[in-house]
């Protein structure tokens, strides 16, 4: 996949689309588990990166990745501040110019593994990494973008019934029981615009 | 949401602006207003930085001054500060004793500061304060919130800094300090973030969230409204139960209020509070009682106690001039 | 009603309880809890005395200590004290120089001191404030209320005492004090007396009453609730209008808070005050933010400027220590 | 009229009932245009007027009036306390042991007049004066027990319309307008009780 600056920021666009748009319904999964900010946090994030095109969509696409996850690092703060922008930044490293799929496949791994590192957390425990394992797994499989987007959607669902043991809605125990993640719900969303804003199917 | 504001955007840095003028013969408000600085440091000391997400107020800006911090970071609303705040403010504030960071155990705070502190050449090292009881089987998740005792941390290490304390020994201080105090909170009436214009939650005329943390979230559990004895026999009770303080000892006694409980009622809760301590041979040496570590506009009220020893005690006399503690010479 | 109380009946009984306790080093409470007495008075200074209805806290008994009054009577809540408090509490604080009360412009207040003024055997000044722009028309009627102002002419009043200037001149520099202070406040939310039960009035989310006093009674007007800046734009235009300083002039500037306004919130009231004022050709050269003169859990904010002379920010940056105000040593 | 014991105490009672009763309504008249206690601060000070009996009714009439008049001063507090303390306290002091109408007509009005010092006021300025003095006119001019309830009852309706200009009302101004005054209506209820239970009828 090589993507031209055209389709670099299209990209970029779609990202930020999908969390100002969404912005709103992530503070209220917040609200209900945490602390209401998640969608604020995303947005503010994403604005700063919008922020920094044309610039930004002139790099290369490990380069342009790198200075999404350091945006997200320097804007958002917060839990998904550092965990969000370290996943970019680590696509970004391990990515080449014109990843072929393997490439991605790796590439998302290191990722994942530096968001675990970072957090100091698995799979399992009600966050972000309960929609990136799977989605990671799907893509790993030779899923298609229909099959990753829904897988992302589903993945994010499966997180309502989970106990948290990670993250701020931890402190709540059993009461975190019966809500959706709302890092997860980001997650999802986040990739859901990916894959189609690089029309994916063309490229894998 | 009734709020004397302009805006949801602006509210943080209008109120920084009205801070550092209100207090700028203490401290000065850096660059971007990244963080804020005691305005005249003492070279050779170690460079005392906390921070986290605003709307907790006074802390932590309101406890950079002479004898407690050299810096603290503000993020946006009850959202940590991001590395870059960190990093400029540990080096507005390192005179070359290497920097200190006191950090309340949220993940997000915990690893904004952790990225900073591996982004920034400096000798740092981290307390993290986690005395929040309520919080229950805290061992396999990211364990206990830190919430008001964050403040007696704060002013101890602060006093230990002050007289020259090296960086080594101020972490061991700090976890120590931590380990001795304990925490736990009640909301009446939820807050409302700002730029989410609609509270957290709600509550019915005769509930409360027990256990609650400074973020406006949900505690361990809803509950009947109840009396001030109740409401600090729970309080107390928690407590006492996970600190077991010898019987005998003395404490420090910090009633807080959460941003819109009068101190009517704070000091009706320090009435109750002590005399549950004396019940359980604990006695009260010192208070604190104020509005000190907020939740915006939530009404409610934390317990902390700290067993107190002679250093303990000592580092808590000594003398504090900040915009929100103020004592000594 | 949300309030951390036992019963309506014992708040004022319990809260001045804990408060005598968390501040024994400073005060201590009279008997029958009359009236709250500095710990150690100052032989051959005049006794300073204030008192009103509770629930105002930390006015006035949080202002007790040394640089500012000696005693502070409260009154059940929201009604003036007797005048048997006042006598026993001037007895108590009078060393020979005379008291010198402070008395907020209430009828009930006046009257209760007024009578304790005729009854006690003592030399006796009294200083009546009435800072409160809001009240309109004033010339014929009881007058204008004393709020926050009353906070100002007691910390510089009291500095003055405590470098020992004689009774008459002490009256005469409250009196110039008061002169030169102004204030007006805004509701956001009403506040609850225990007793009552019920809220003194009612606010639809988007109103606010503009104008309001310290005991909940509605104020000038009700009006839309308006930005931070539109609200700082009324209250400091009333204010000026109504004191015209000098362009030129130097002011304290008090941003004070009702109650459950958090301080984040009066921070960025600070910022818009302060920036009005400049406008005006006036500098804000001292400020205290704060919830100091409260009413209950009122949400809202007053302002009170007052303008500085040489001695006014002598007077007001000397020491004091209290359980409410601290600085200086 | 001369008062025995038993009258007097039924007088003290009458009085007393008549302010706890009515506690909450004059409450709610208070929060209207005042500070919301004067039902608590009359209650109070009649408790405590209640917890000086036996005792009390020993007392001659004179004395037992300047008694109750010292308890409410030094129990009510605000300004009621030294406005109706000082009534009772005057009228005590002005009245013989076994007072002829004549007596009472001059005595309550060296009451008024210490209550118009104190207050600094007058009638016309919506304060329990516009009942004391209304009522004791019809007293002066010769009324019946039914026209001293009578005028009390009306001459509290009639501080409805009026403007305030002494006392926590004024600082209304024209919103003080429309309420009834809250130390008139205890002034008329106080009145009320008091003729009723003197069963003045038989004794003027
Ligand atoms: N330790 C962690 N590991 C992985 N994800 C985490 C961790 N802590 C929090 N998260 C994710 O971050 C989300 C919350 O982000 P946000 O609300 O922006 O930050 P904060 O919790 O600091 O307010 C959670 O929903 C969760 O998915
Ligand atoms: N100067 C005055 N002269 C006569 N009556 C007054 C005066 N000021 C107040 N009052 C009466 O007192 C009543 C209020 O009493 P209360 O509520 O107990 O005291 P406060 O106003 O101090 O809270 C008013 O309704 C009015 O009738
Ligand atoms: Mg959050
Ligand atoms: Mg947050
Ligand atoms: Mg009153
Ligand atoms: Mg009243």
């Amino acid at each position: 996949m090589s993507l031209d600056r055209a389709a670099r920021e299209k990209l970029v666009r779609a990202l930020a689309a999908s969390m100002i748009e969404h912005a709103e319904e992530l503070t209220s999964l917040d609200q209900a588990i945490g602390d209401g900010d998640h969608g604020l946090n995303m947005k503010r994030g994403f604005e700063a990166v919008l922020a920094t095109l044309p610039g930004l969509a002139d790099k290369s696409l490990p380069e342009m990745l790198k200075s999404i996850g350091m945006t997200l690092v320097m804007k958002v703060g917060g839990a998904s501040g550092p965990l969000v922008g370290t996943f970019f930044m680590e696509l970004g490293k391990a990515l080449p110019e014109a990843p072929a799929r393997a490439d991605l496949v790796a590439a998302t791994d290191q990722a994942i593994n530096a968001v675990k590192t970072r957090g100091r957390s698995e799979a399992g425990q009600k966050t972000l990494l309960d929609v990136l394992v799977p989605v990671q797994g799907v893509l790993a499989g030779g899923g298609d973008a229909g099959a990753i987007a829904a897988e992302a959607a589903q993945a994010a669902d499966r997180t309502t019934p989970m106990l948290a043991t990670r993250g701020r809605a931890s402190f709540l125990g059993e009461r975190s029981i019966g809500h959706m993640d709302p890092g997860s719900r980001s997650a999802s969303l986040l990739i859901s615009a990916a894959v189609a804003a690089l029309e994916f199917e063309a490229i894998s | 949401m009734k709020k004397l504001i302009n805006g949801a955007d602006t509210v943080l840095e209008e109120s920084l602006d009205g801070f550092a003028a209100a207090h700028a013969d203490i401290l000065l408000l850096g660059a971007e207003r990244k963080f804020v600085r005691r305005r005249t440091l003492k070279p050779g000391k170690v460079g005392l930085l906390s921070g986290g997400g605003s709307g907790h107020e006074p802390l932590h800006a309101g406890f950079v001054g002479r004898g407690m911090l050299d810096a603290a970071c503000p993020g946006q609303v009850f959202t940590s500060p991001t590395p870059d705040q960190i990093i400029e403010a540990a080096e507005a504030v390192d005179t070359g004793a290497g920097v200190l960071f006191i950090v309340k155990n949220y993940e997000g705070d915990v690893m904004n500061f952790t990225m900073a502190a591996e982004m920034t050449g400096r000798e740092v090292a981290s307390v993290v304060t986690n005395d929040d009881v309520a919080v229950e089987r805290s061992t396999y998740t990211t364990g206990r919130r830190g919430v008001a005792g964050t403040l007696i941390v704060e002013k101890m290490v602060g006093a230990a800094a002050e007289i020259g304390m090296p960086l080594a020994a101020l972490k061991a201080l700090g976890d120590e300090i931590n380990r001795r105090t304990r925490s736990m909170g009640v909301a009446l009436l939820p807050c409302t973030v700002p730029a989410a214009g609609r509270p957290n939650f709600t509550l019915a005329d005769d509930e409360m969230e027990m256990g609650v943390g400074i973020h406006g979230e949900p505690g361990r559990r809803r509950v009947r409204l109840a009396s001030a004895d109740a409401i600090a026999e729970e309080l107390v009770g928690a407590i006492l139960k996970d600190l077991a303080p010898e019987p005998g000892s003395e404490v420090l006694l910090l009633v807080n209020g959460f941003g819109a409980t009068p101190l009517i009622e704070l000091y009706l809760m320090v009435n109750s509070a002590k005399r549950i301590l004396e019940g359980a041979g604990i006695t009260a040496a010192r208070f604190l009682t104020g509005s000190y570590v907020t939740s915006l506009d939530m009404a409610g009220v934390s317990i902390t106690v700290s067993v107190l020893d002679g250093q303990a005690k000592e580092l808590w006399d000594a003398p504090v001039h900040t915009a929100a503690l103020r004592w000594g010479t």
